[in-house]
């Protein structure tokens, strides 16, 4: 296992506009790029039992979750023709209307870009030790669960 | 023989801690066993278990120093 | 035709991240939303016959092609429980590394985010009368023509 | 009667202008066969054509005030 290369992908709180900005402007100089594939997740105002989720606490295991994010990244990479990937996953409290998740892919054509997001986005739900707690706003909360 | 259990997620909450050690357990089978029966609040509460990270859905041999993770379903993204 | 709902889909010049960015901090009080998809088209730096392609020189036929946006926004719209659709397309020159298509859908699950992103950037490749003149670095040119 | 026609992408540069005025033409076949004669320099040149922003792919008669638009084929995105 190549420890060396595994890589943080988690913030402290939501991933802001800017971040997502910023990482997007720093592949204007990587010119056999054509198309990016960007997937974000928004934490959703539930009504649950009648009670708004206001926000979603995530806690992880971080060390086996890098270690997967690894195995998933070498995976696709090794079945897509990509030029980049660049994943951020939060931690701790997001609010409602924030983004918990950026899943970024690009490669030199729209398909391999696209569908190569897709899959990180699915595995990213589907394999890494990863929960979110939904607090209501009367701060009661209960643990969601991935469909 | 010192056994590491991580609690995540609901079962951290359940087990108001989010780490235990196990002494004398042979395998999972052994510790799911003593795990219920110090945490009967797990009655209800579905797991995967990973030792040293590797996820198992079978029994598995446990050794002194192993690190064994009770992990709920997963809802990242 | 709803002609009072046509809406400018084009932007002289390259997409600026921060565009892209602003649009998407627009959502955080749209707290139905869950998942968002971006496709963004960059343009590469093709080497044909030996030269670079610098840039790529958009034009339109403007009336045309933002009634047939019309037509596809409407369509999707129809086919998907969308909350939102934005485009955005260059017209002029855009340099290699610079954005030149903008395609933003969100959704509450992101299946249908992911599948209505995609199906709006195949509908707009195929469907919108727009060329791109793609100039080499001696200034020659050649007509682009879309796969 | 008046046919406007607009040339776009490369007819357009084939042409040297994007624009031009027809007269006496009924139908969309009629204005190919007088553009080939007009701008020999599009024989190698592939376009569909619309009418009053319109795709057509059979002929279609033409009336005063229409516009007819060659349209080479799409490379937005």
């Amino acid at each position: 296992m190549a420890e060396k290369s595994v890589k943080n992908i988690f913030t402290q709180g939501a991933i802001e506009p800017v971040f997502i900005s910023d990482s997007i402007a720093k592949h204007s100089s990587k010119t056999n790029i054509g198309a990016h594939s960007i997937f974000l997740g928004q934490v959703r105002k539930d009504v649950i039992d009648g009670k708004d989720v206001v926000a979603i606490d995530y806690t992880t295991y971080e060390e086996m979750a890098l270690e997967k994010m690894h195995e998933i990244r070498e995976a696709v990479f090794a079945k897509y023709p990509l030029a980049c990937m660049h994943i951020r996953h939060s931690l701790g409290k997001v609010d409602a209307g924030k983004i918990c998740l950026f899943v970024f892919t690009s490669s030199a054509h729209r398909k391999v870009a696209i569908e190569a997001c897709e899959e990180v986005v699915e595995k990213i739900k589907a394999e890494l030790p990863v929960w979110g707690k939904e607090i209501f706003e009367d701060d009661t909360h209960q643990w969601k669960e991935n469909k | 023989m010192d056994i590491t259990v991580l609690f995540f997620g609901q079962l951290a909450e359940l087990a108001a801690t989010n780490e235990t050690v196990f002494q004398s357990v042979i395998d999972t089978d052994a510790l799911k066993i003593q795990l219920h029966q110090k945490y009967p609040q797990f009655a209800d509460s579905s797991f995967i278990i990973a030792v040293n990270k590797i996820l198992t859905d079978q029994n598995t041999p446990l050794f002194n120093g192993a690190t064994v993770a009770l992990l709920p379903p997963f809802s990242g993204g």
